[in-house]
């Protein structure tokens, strides 16, 4: 609780200038911005996964130094290992910590049931549905009690309605555990509803360009008119933002069928 | 694609369905064996009809005569038993260092960069070349012959290894370490589980090697019990429907091996990680 | 074929039993025979040499014994013995302290030959028989292991064998380097039976379309086995000579010339002998059919 | 990613890239070649210390110094050439038979389905196991060797064909009929094109197999001249450093063609036929 | 010019009911309908590369019985032959008409010219845009002089300008030459703005459930309200006719993207 519990200054990497930014512990973060803008690589360095070129990242008043420690990340395509159960893919991470058998089994099945899973704990990734995967990866992250949730873009593989439901029970999950939560998006109605911040990125050479406080009350409705005026206002911003004409109009596309 | 066959009254539907089912199935046989059996019959037909010497070309059932004398008299289970032992031995040690190699030393650039290519290059070389070498070192016995069968397996199973490392999923690779998982225990519960379905196929191709280098061992250490040593004495005594019996013996050993052991396998594997659509 | 060859294609093996071809090479063919000259192939082993001649790319060939026999079994009447030209040329040796003395002693042994149905497996199986034993391939307790002569000296390094029934010079060689001691017993029993080392053979084809040539070749034969009866320093040089020239070696000449005390080259072949060989193929399975007893006898014209 | 270069001053810049460049090649060099310098050296070390009998592992400057001699003296490069002829003329068949059968009647599921079982259980079956018969059909000459050599390709050629057709685009093929192509025009200018990039990973798998076909066969049948026949010849007068000489021999002579000829070859048709991103 | 050119009687595919319409010679068809509902089987039927289980297709007066014959066809994904150049793919159906070499090259480069292709003649298919790959395979089937062109989703792999862009080239294109088009596609606005006639499918077992007569005049323009009115009732029907709950989701989210 010392204030600043994450720091990032970034390094040269061509698609992300130096950046910096702080989260505060138990904040809900969203990253917006154009594809390839570098949000990827900022989420890889906080959590460790990536070693910036210059400058540095602090988490929980510590330098990152490689993964693990209090952060845990969930990916796009869920990633989860095929060739292991549900519940299986939930205790890797224990397992790899070495906790001992009993207690695995026993925070795997909470985590399992926080994410609503718990009929199928013994299915393969294979065996359930876009939805469900992501729900186990979310749970595979909670499991490990993390202090900060870094995710990249989770939900952007599904439909529109399971999407949504998914948001509800993030919003759900998050108010129950309240982790620190940096969430990569390109859906802006997402990002607006589940941030306590939301940062914009620029094109080409990310950068911060823009960032909004949103003091909505929770648990919020994605239909709530704020929200909405909100989403036009970053749309309107991205547009300015997305400078090459190309882009802009894939950017467009990509945002008006959200 | 079965609604052709909706139309069907429920009478007697069930008969109508089991003959169908009984023509489908000896089509079905028809389709996969027309061709054996053509060659059957053009085997049969020229020997019978004596076109050709039977010095050169031993009838069918001459052959078949043979291997019953053989499986009688000359106890060829033995060999075969011998043979088959040697081979998965040989293919066991040879699966096991390659896999082991390659995930061991391809998680490093460095390590790969510098052993990958040694590999390679020695596959290139038929392994029956080092068998002098073998038995120089491990005498002129069977030791020689299981050496060279692991080291014709080892190398394309490390090549393969190598292969599959590079195709695993980054993304997969991250969720990984960004659990935790490093060192031996990501090699063990990550690497490795993420190859096996590439290692399945790199499977059949390492016994293919491991064949070629064992028999080619045994027709030149022949001592021991061992297909390769029949096979050389039917050489050696002009005994060509010896030759034949012993191709026709390891032909269903190998046709068996592939149906009971890799196919299943495979579709097991494929099950298992999800990969039936894929294929 | 119809037509005339445009030479005759003799094959022969460079082993030391090969003496008179040796010599025949060097000097006997070189005119030709009946105008035709002479375009020699060098073997590795008698079937190899049986091959060639059944799938006509060799007209006739220097062989042993055992590998004719099996081919009069397998493909009757297509080839034709023309003539004999050394007998003796293999020594029995077992390893020291083996304690073998005769052929009862090998009961439980392991005994080398150069290959399965080769003169020297046959004439195992027929010392055995006479010793009442028999090979383990045929229900019996003695392992007979088919070593190829250029291992034979590594597998008695290596105690792979405890004896061997060698063609010459590779039985001296052991003993010359002390990884093997003769079994005088057993010689002389091989010595008795006058088994052929190497016979003269010709296909059928051959010697019916080329009767003058046929006889060419085994007057000049006759002429070289007469010499190298005579004079066995220069069927070790000829060996030597091969030998040098395929591979870069040349093997001591004390030891050939006492491998070529146990040869004797004689256009004779001794008839017993060739019917032991042929019972011998039998009793161990490897006769693909009878063999007519005329075959066994020498036919020049 | 060479914008870390670029603070680099204007002056000076180019010898700066240049040496640059030199110790980017010296690193590149021996990130590559560090393992075989370090085989080299504990190969050097062993013998010279002696700690291993000569007449099990030689020298290198001794194997180096027997294969001078053989390159002198015996004339190795003629071994070399015979053994290279019977490859590339064993190879070429076996690929030209194999690609064929694979394509006319890769396109018939009945033709296939008879076919295809065939050539996958002789595959299992080691080519070498089908010398004999081959000596006695082709004679004890080359002619025996070659067809093994060829046999020993056509089967990997056939299956690799037939699991390349499998693989064309239905679209592809949807494509080409609608324009009017069938029969032969459609295989000669639709089919065979689309699965040249399957079949030069097949054509180093058939080299493979044409290599192990090949040595195994020279090594029984040594009466021509041949790689196969000198390294036998090593075997049977314990010359280990005639063997590991040859042996060295096939390395280079491997490693040349994989470098020179298949890498060339695949990255040529993967350029055009567009792969370059796919691999 | 006797009338009723084309005729189609479906099969009892699974997922083709019986169908039957007619095209007139120099009419543009579309085909629209939701995912799955037997349009390409339909148009394979129609180009002689699948064979009716009942039924029966006829052709410029004759039955359908393979394909060739005054028909041509164009893929979603270009289906161009990568290892030929442009040249070498527009000339391909020549070469296979056995249409002599100086004839072939003389038409190819003609028809190339047709679609603004004429600058890369030599370029293998991989060193195209998605658009000129389009293009390239349009020229392929127009150097075939084909009285009917048939295209199966031509454009829904192009972004929204190329498609456009190609929209429009199409148009003029077929003003030139005129042939008999069946065109499919998910595009509302595509489907109005190029045809006389729009058949609508049903989703599971296709029929056509529905057939607009579009009297518009040429050139039109995409943005002409009157498009925008007809794609509003197609729209409408289409999302009547999607029963399954799921499918209409989907389907809506498709094209609203348009
Ligand atoms: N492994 C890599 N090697 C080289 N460049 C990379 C690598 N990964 C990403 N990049 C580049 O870095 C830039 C930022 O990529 P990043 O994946 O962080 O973007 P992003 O904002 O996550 O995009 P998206 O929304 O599409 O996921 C891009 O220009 C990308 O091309
Ligand atoms: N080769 C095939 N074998 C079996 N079923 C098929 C085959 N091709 C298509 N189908 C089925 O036939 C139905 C119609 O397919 P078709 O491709 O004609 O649909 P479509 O209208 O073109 O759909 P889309 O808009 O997605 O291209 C679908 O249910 C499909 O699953
Ligand atoms: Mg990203
Ligand atoms: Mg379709």
């Amino acid at each position: 609780m010392d204030g600043a519990c994450k720091t990032y200054e970034g390094g040269d990497r061509p698609a992300l200038l130096p950046t910096s930014f702080t989260v505060e512990r138990g904040e809900f973060v969203s990253l917006v911005g154009p594809s390839g803008c570098g949000k990827s690589t900022l989420l890889g360095m906080i959590a460790g996964l990536l070693r910036p070129d210059a400058g540095f990242v602090e988490a929980l008043g510590r330098p990152v130094e490689g993964p693990g420690e209090g952060r845990a990340m969930v990916f796009q395509d869920a990633a989860l290992f095929p060739w292991l159960t549900v519940l299986g893919n939930v205790e890797y991470g224990l397992r790899a910590h070495g906790v001992a058998r009993a207690e695995r089994r026993e925070r795997a099945l909470e985590a399992v049931r926080l994410v609503h899973l718990d009929h199928v704990v013994d299915r393969h990734p294979h065996e359930l549905s876009g939805g469900m995967r992501q729900r186990a990866s979310i749970a595979r992250a909670l499991v490990m009690r993390p202090e900060i949730l870094l995710m990249d873009e989770p939900f952007s593989a599904l439909d529109a309605q399971t999407r949504t439901i998914l948001s509800d029970e993030l919003q759900r999950i998050w108010l129950e555990t309240r982790p620190t939560v940096v969430f990569v998006t390109h859906n802006l109605i997402e990002a607006a509803f589940l941030s306590d911040t939301v940062h914009l990125l620029s094109s080409g050479p990310g950068r911060i360009v823009r960032t909004y406080d949103i003091d909505i009350p929770r648990p919020r409705d994605e239909a709530d008119p704020a929200l909405l005026d909100l989403r036009h206002d970053m749309l309107e911003r991205l547009r300015a933002e997305v400078d090459d004409a190309a882009e802009r109009r894939a950017q467009v596309a990509e945002v008006v069928a959200l | 694609m079965s609604t052709a066959a909706g139309g069907a009254g429920a009478a007697g539907g069930r008969a109508v369905r089991a003959s169908r089912g009984a023509r489908a199935a000896a089509i079905g046989f028809l389709r996969r064996s027309w061709f054996v059996l053509l060659i059957l019959l053009v085997w049969w037909l020229v020997t019978a009809a004596g076109w050709v010497d039977p010095y050169k070309l031993p009838s069918p059932g001459d052959v078949l005569g043979t291997l019953g004398t053989l499986l009688t008299e000359r106890a060829l289970l033995v060999d075969l038993g011998a043979t088959l032992l040697r081979l998965v031995e040989g293919w066991a040690i040879g699966v096991v260092a390659g896999v082991l190699l390659g995930i061991l030393t391809g998680g490093s650039r460095v390590l790969e960069d510098g052993i990958r290519p040694v590999i390679a290059g020695l596959q290139a070389v038929p392994t029956i070349a080092f068998l002098p070498l073998a038995i120089l070192w491990f005498g002129f016995n069977g030791t020689a012959v299981l050496a060279i069968t692991a080291f014709g397996t080892f190398k394309p199973m490390a090549l393969a290894t190598y292969g599959a490392m590079h195709q695993i999923s980054p993304t997969l690779l991250m969720a990984g370490r960004a659990l935790g998982a490093r060192g031996l225990f990501l090699q063990r519960t990550l690497v490795f589980p993420a190859i096996v379905p590439s290692l399945v196929t790199g499977l059949k191709m390492g016994w293919s090697f491991a064949w070629r280098a064992l028999m080619a061992a045994e027709i030149v250490v022949t001592g021991a019990a061992g297909l390769g040593g029949v096979l050389e004495l039917g050489r050696e005594i002009g005994a060509i429907d010896v030759v034949m019996a012993v191709i026709l013996v390891i032909l269903v050993v190998g046709i068996a091996t592939e149906q009971l052991v890799f196919a299943r396998l495979e579709r097991w594997v494929n099950r298992r990680w999800g990969l039936v659509g894929a294929r | 074929g119809g037509e005339a060859p445009d030479a005759v294609r003799v094959g022969l093996m460079p082993t030391i039993t090969h003496g008179p071809a040796l010599i025949a090479l060097e000097d006997e063919f070189t005119p030709g025979l009946a105008g035709l000259p002479v375009d020699e192939q060098v073997f590795a082993s008698g079937p190899e040499e049986v091959s060639a001649l059944l799938s006509g790319s060799l007209d006739a060939a220097y062989i042993g014994p055992g590998p004719y026999v099996l081919a009069e079994g397998r493909a009757p009447g297509r080839l034709r013995l023309l003539a004999g030209v050394v007998n003796g040329g293999q020594a029995f040796v077992a390893r020291p302290g083996t304690g073998i003395v005769d052929a009862r002693d090998l009961a439980g042994r392991r005994v080398a030959v150069p290959a399965h149905g080769n003169t020297q497996d046959l004439t195992l199986r027929l010392l055995l028989d006479r010793a009442g034993l028999r090979a383990s391939d045929q229900g019996g307790d003695v392992e007979v292991v088919p070593v190829k002569n250029a291992a034979l000296v590594e597998a008695f390094r290596q105690g792979v064998v405890d004896a061997a029934l060698a063609p010459a010079p590779f039985g001296e060689l052991l003993t010359a380097r002390g990884l093997a001691a003769p079994v005088p017993a057993m010689d002389r029993t091989i010595a008795e039976w006058e088994i052929p080392a190497t016979v003269l053979v010709a296909t059928e084809e051959f010697a019916r379309a080329n009767p003058a040539a046929t006889l060419a070749l085994v007057r000049a034969s006759a002429r070289a086995v007469a010499r190298a009866d005579a004079a066995p320093r220069a069927v070790a040089r000829a060996f030597n000579d091969l030998l040098d020239e395929s591979t870069g070696t040349r093997l001591d000449g004390g030891v050939l010339l006492k491998a070529l005390d146990g040869t004797h080259a004689s256009t004779a072949v001794a008839r017993g002998a060739m019917a032991r060989m042929v019972r011998a193929a039998e009793g161990a399975g490897y006769a693909g059919g009878p063999v007519a007893p005329a075959a066994l006898v020498p036919r020049a014209g």
